[in-house]
């Protein structure tokens, strides 16, 4: 079902931000646990580093960037929000912070071609 | 009254001791026609039993609010012009609230909520104490003022999925009234005010959705309210004082 | 066969949530801590009701230079002599003591002077500018307010709940309770209380056009009239110049358009788009709500008119811009409903606003029915002929902090509740079932019906003939009333048996306006009778007296007793100005 | 859901992390440049107290915040409450500063390589 109440960028702006949190949450420990391969078993690790050289895996790599990138203007825009004194351009802020976020993210793909 | 021989398809939400479904109707359009204007027409030719709430007519009351085409709106100031979808209206009870009947949602934990929220005034003068002089350019009673003419319609707490996920929250409208009372040089109360908003239905849970600021049909914004409230908490908390 | 009844007791018992109600119980939980209050309103608590509509403001003398007594001799000059001038000094000496309540203890807003005193503008009729307010939304600043507080105090809530009769005791001493339809449910509820305040805000909406909020019809007079009380000044419906005329379909036609477009220079046109005001009077448009009332009443019979049967409001010479920057929710609020009052033209006609009669009572609230005390728009005497702008909000939240204080009193002072009178009980139940006993029939219709009746014949212009043929046809409307039915088999939040009992007020209270205009053989204030046109000797000044009930219904005069102040003179000083609203620019 | 202090901590918490990220991600965008080797990182960071602050004080924080946002979110869409509510968010939060904390140690300290 529509439910168009909620089909306003600042509740897109919001859902953006509460699923790269999670999408987030749930790759940090995986992020983690392949650097400390660093430690147990650097050729492992080495073997995953080729393995990420794949296009694929450089596409997810893209979209975390991405949603880190994203995530953190998206806070910034928050705390922006509640901490220093109001501005009506929240819609243009929140774009900003997905534009910005959209720049690192390909400079870094691009990087990494 | 001028018809324009057109027809409304209007799909309106039927419930009753828990039990709801969509009904469908054909209204006459008209030329001034709000949703409210609907509705009642509904129920003065089509179906004597459906029930729904009004006072004022004009959105001063905040009694007639409803969902309309999805959207949370005070159906006596919204013209059909401005939301019917190729002559459809789909119109229900407004959202987080408990159905009574059909339209009509009982208003009380919003109003509950309220007063939970401190969003009460505390005197601290009596009616034998002369008027305290207010600069009306004070920027304390400016910002009070650009909160304060809520109707209490309760259209951004159906805005608010926050509402929804978390049956302690506030809410917008209460939380903007809180904060307009952080504002009032007058008032006595606001330790237990900060309190009251500061616990795990308080202004905190606000994600800043914004849906509240975007459909107050009185233009008012809580989501700022509600941001000046988190610095005032914070503020308390660290301790720079008021 | 008697429906379910269930019965509840409390002490005190306040019906409606206007400003007098909210106020009563404000006062009287103070008065009387340990008594039990309750609220029961036919809407959601301080959400119905006209206190919220107030746009103007609340008359009060409180600038240097203004007195209560400058406020008195405005009331009563206004009111043509006809108030009661006990009632209406204590609204005005009172309204001073509110205010610092409402600011102080309240908590409302209201707009101030850039030295931080209180602002007080102009309003029509008056020789001071001394109407407190919060832009142009009052009402919803103090009925917000007052509801806040009404809401976080441990006062029982009856809400949805509709008074539908009062119940005297067995031996008829005193008022036993009330009888009530939970809305909701649909069920009958009696409550026994020690003291009741009537508060349920009058509200003339039997005319074509009018401003009152839906749920107010009158329940409360033809409440009272039932228990023989009687009402004064009944044939006083004042009427506001400029409402909405969006058509016969939509609830917007009468809610009114601020006194303040023609005040800042706003142009009324007829039908052919041509100024009126000045055929009529040497103020044009700035001329009193009476006077307008009457001259478009006259385009309009003669056929000048709009597309929807009205005259025009025009803005735009003041500059499109200007007005939207000053009107800004007028503006928005013509917008939502589809008219540009900025820049374009906006259909108005006079609409009905505001009754000043009421029950009869003293000045502490009291009637002649022990137990039962009336406040607010309910009550008949503080206005006369004609309420000014502000004095409307000012009384009721004056007069039901006094009904509090008193209910509270005397409350202590009782000791049982009184068993109500089984027949009444009876009586009454069976009239609010009345309707089952026929076949559903259009009950939307016969309001037009007595919507137009009124307009034409008991209108702003009115006259014997038409007052008898008016009469003639809302007595054939009551008898269509009594054979169209309502299905009775969902009266859960059931409209349609409202709307049934809505109708069966208002009928019965049109009969007695029309009785009581017939009886008015002269035109004062808010009363025009055009084969009577003479406002009459003041000196001799009467009110009327209504009672009784159907056709039994009877009008009396009674003469007006000047307890304070006789006509030809004046509280004010010798060396007072007689009026300062020129000297204070 | 959320209180005054839980709130205060997560956005402390995402005060610090923003430089933290923004030097994380320049330096990604720098050192990826022609693909990642465990050597690279690891000439990079190996006993650079400046890396184990930097990365270290970013796993704290990040710690706080996911846990207190992951807590929010479970309470308001799964709607878990009460001490399993806690239960979790304690447990998000202890896994990610072991795990984190591991990591940091591992490309900085921890003698791999060495
Ligand atoms: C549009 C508009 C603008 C106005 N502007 C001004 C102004 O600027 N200044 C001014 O001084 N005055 C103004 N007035 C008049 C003023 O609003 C009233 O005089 C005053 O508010 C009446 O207060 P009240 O408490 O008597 O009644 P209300 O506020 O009308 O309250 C009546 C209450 O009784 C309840 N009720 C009705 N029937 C029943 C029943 N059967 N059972 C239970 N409850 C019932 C209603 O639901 C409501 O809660 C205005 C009125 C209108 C309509
Ligand atoms: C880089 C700096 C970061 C900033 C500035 C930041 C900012 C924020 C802010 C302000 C919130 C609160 C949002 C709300 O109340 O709606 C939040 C929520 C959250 N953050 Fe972050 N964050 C950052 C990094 C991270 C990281 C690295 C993670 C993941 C591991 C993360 C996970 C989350 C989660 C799960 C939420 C909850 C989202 C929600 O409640 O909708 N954050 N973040
Ligand atoms: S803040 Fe706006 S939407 Fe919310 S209750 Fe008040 S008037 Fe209605
Ligand atoms: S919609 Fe809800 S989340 Fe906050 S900004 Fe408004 S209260
Ligand atoms: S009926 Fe009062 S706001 Fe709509």
């Amino acid at each position: 079902m529509i439910r168009p109440h909620r089909t306003h960028a600042l509740w897109y702006a919001f859902i953006l931000h509460r699923v790269s949190g999670i999408v987030l949450a749930l790759f940090l420990p995986l992020h983690f646990y392949m650097l400390s391969l660093a430690l147990t078993d650097p050729a492992q690790l080495d073997g995953f580093l080729v393995f990420a050289d794949l296009l694929i895996v450089k596409c997810a790599e893209f979209a975390l960037v991405f949603l880190l990138a994203v995530h953190m203007f998206g806070g910034l825009r928050l705390m922006a929000l509640e901490f220093l004194p109001w501005s009506p351009r929240q819609k243009t802020f929140a774009a900003s912070a997905v534009a910005l976020a959209f720049l690192i993210s390909t400079s870094f793909f691009l990087q990494a071609m | 009254m001028s018809e324009t021989g057109e027809f409304l398809q209007v799909s309106i939400w039927r419930e009753q001791d828990g039990n709801g479904h969509f009904e469908s109707f054909q209204v006459p359009r008209r030329d001034n026609q709000t949703i409210l204007d609907v509705v009642a027409w509904v129920q003065q030719q089509a179906d004597p039993t459906l029930s729904y709430r009004f006072a004022c007519r004009v959105g001063m009351c905040g009694s007639c609010a409803m969902m309309v085409n999805g959207a949370p709106r005070w159906t006596c100031r919204t013209h059909v012009q401005k939301v019917a979808d190729d002559n459809r209206l789909e119109i229900a009870p407004l959202r987080n609230l408990p159905v009574i009947k059909d339209l009509a949602v009982d208003m009380d934990p919003f109003f509950d909520k309220w007063v939970a929220a401190e969003a009460v005034f505390e005197p601290s003068q009596t009616r034998d104490d002369p008027m305290p002089p207010i600069n009306p350019q004070d920027p304390m009673r400016i910002a009070a003022s650009d909160a304060i003419e809520c109707i209490n319609c309760a259209v951004c707490y159906a805005a608010c999925d926050v509402v929804a996920a978390n049956p302690d929250y506030l809410g917008p409208a209460a939380l903007n009234r809180a904060w307009s009372l952080v504002n009032d040089s007058r008032d006595d109360g606001q330790d237990a005010r900060l309190k009251a908003v500061s616990g795990g239905g308080g202004c905190h849970n606000c994600h800043v959705q914004q849906g509240c600021a975007r459909y107050c049909p009185n233009e008012l914004n809580p989501t700022l309210s509600i941001s000046g409230l988190k610095r005032a908490t914070a503020k308390s908390l660290l301790g720079w004082g008021q | 066969m008697r429906p379910s009844l269930e019965r509840h007791d409390t002490d005190i018992l306040i019906l409606g949530s206007g400003g007098a109600g909210l106020f009563a119980a404000l006062h009287a939980q103070k008065a009387a801590p340990d008594a039990k209050v309750t609220i029961a309103v036919k809407g959601l608590i301080g959400k119905c009701g006209c206190t919220r509509m107030v746009q103007g403001g609340y008359n009060v003398a409180l600038a240097p230079g203004d007195s209560v007594e400058r406020h008195f001799m405005d009331t009563i000059i206004g009111g043509k002599w006809l108030p009661d001038q006990d009632m209406a000094w204590k609204l005005c000496k009172t309204a001073v003591t509110r205010i610092h309540e409402l600011e102080n203890e309240i908590g409302c807003f209201f707009d101030r002077n850039p030295d931080g005193s209180l602002h007080q503008k102009a309003f029509a009729g008056q020789t001071f500018d001394r109407t407190a307010h919060k832009g142009d939304l009052t009402g919803i600043e103090i009925i917000s307010r007052l509801m806040e507080q009404v809401l976080a105090r441990p006062v029982e809530r009856l809400q949805e709940h509709r008074a539908i009769g009062l119940i005297p005791s067995r031996d008829g001493s005193a008022l036993a309770g009330v009888l009530f339809i939970d809305m909701r449910t649909g069920k009958f509820r009696l409550v026994r209380a020690k003291t009741v305040l009537m508060a349920t805000g009058g509200g003339p909406t039997m005319y074509k056009y009018h401003t009152p909020s839906g749920d107010k019809t009158m329940d409360g007079l033809a409440m009272a009239m039932r228990r023989g009380l009687a009402l004064r000044d009944m044939e006083m419906v004042q009427f506001h110049p400029t409402g909405l005329l969006a058509g016969a379909g939509t609830k917007m036609t009468g809610t009114v358009l601020e006194e303040g477009l023609r005040g800042a220079g706003g142009h009324l046109m007829n039908g052919n788009e041509q100024r009126f005001m000045f055929d009529y009077d040497a103020a044009g448009e700035r001329a009193t709500r009476d006077i307008v009332s009457r001259a478009i009443y006259e385009e309009m019979r003669q056929k000048r008119t709009s597309p929807h049967g009205g005259v025009y409001i025009s803005m735009a010479h003041l500059g499109p811009e200007i007005v939207a920057e000053k009107f800004k929710g007028m503006v928005k609020r013509c917008a939502d409903s589809g008219f540009d009052l900025a820049g374009g033209l906006v259909e108005v006609v006079p609409t009905a606003h505001y009754l000043m009669g009421g029950v009869v009572v003293d000045t502490d609230t009291r009637t002649d029915l022990p137990g039962l005390y009336v406040a607010g728009e309910d009550a008949g005497g503080a206005h006369g002929s004609n309420r000014l702008g502000g004095n409307g909000v000012a009384n009721s939240t004056v007069y039901g902090g006094v009904a509090g204080d008193v209910m509270g009193q005397d409350c202590q002072k009782m000791k049982a509740l009184h068993d109500p009178d089984e027949t009444v009980l009876d009586e009454e139940l069976a009239r609010a079932m009345a309707p089952f006993a026929h076949k559903p029939g259009d009950v939307t219709a016969l309001r037009d019906r007595l919507q137009d009746v009124m307009w034409e014949d008991v209108g702003v212009m009115r006259n014997a003939d038409g007052l008898q043929r008016g009469l003639k046809r809302i007595a054939e409307i009551d008898d269509a009333l009594s054979s169209v039915g309502v299905a009775a088999d969902n009266l859960a939040f059931n409209l349609s048996w409202h709307d049934w009992l809505n109708l069966r007020s208002l009928v019965d209270m049109s009969t007695v306006i029309a009785k009581a205009a017939l009886s008015r053989e002269n035109s004062r204030g808010a009363h025009f009778r055009e084969d009577f046109p003479d406002a009459g000797a003041m000196q001799e000044s009467y009110f009327t007296l209504a009672t009784g009930y159907g056709e039994a219904i009877s009008v009396a005069r009674a003469p007006v007793q000047f307890t304070i102040v006789k006509p030809g003179e004046t509280l004010l000083g010798e060396d007072e100005a007689e009026t300062l609203v020129g000297a204070a620019q | 859901m959320l209180n005054l202090h839980l709130y205060m901590a997560q956005r402390l918490t995402a005060l610090i992390m923003a430089p933290l990220v923004i030097g994380h991600l320049a330096v990604m965008i720098y050192a990826v440049q022609g693909g990642l080797s465990v050597a690279e990182i690891l000439a990079r960071t190996q006993g650079s107290l400046a890396w184990f602050l930097f990365y270290g004080s970013f796993v704290l924080a990040v710690s706080i915040h996911a846990a207190i946002g992951m807590r929010v979110i479970m309470f308001e869409w799964l709607g878990i409450k009460g001490t399993l509510l806690s239960l979790i968010s304690w447990g998000v939060c202890l896994l990610l500063l072991m795990l984190g904390g591991r990591a940091v140690w591992a490309v900085t300290f921890a003698g791999a390589g060495a």
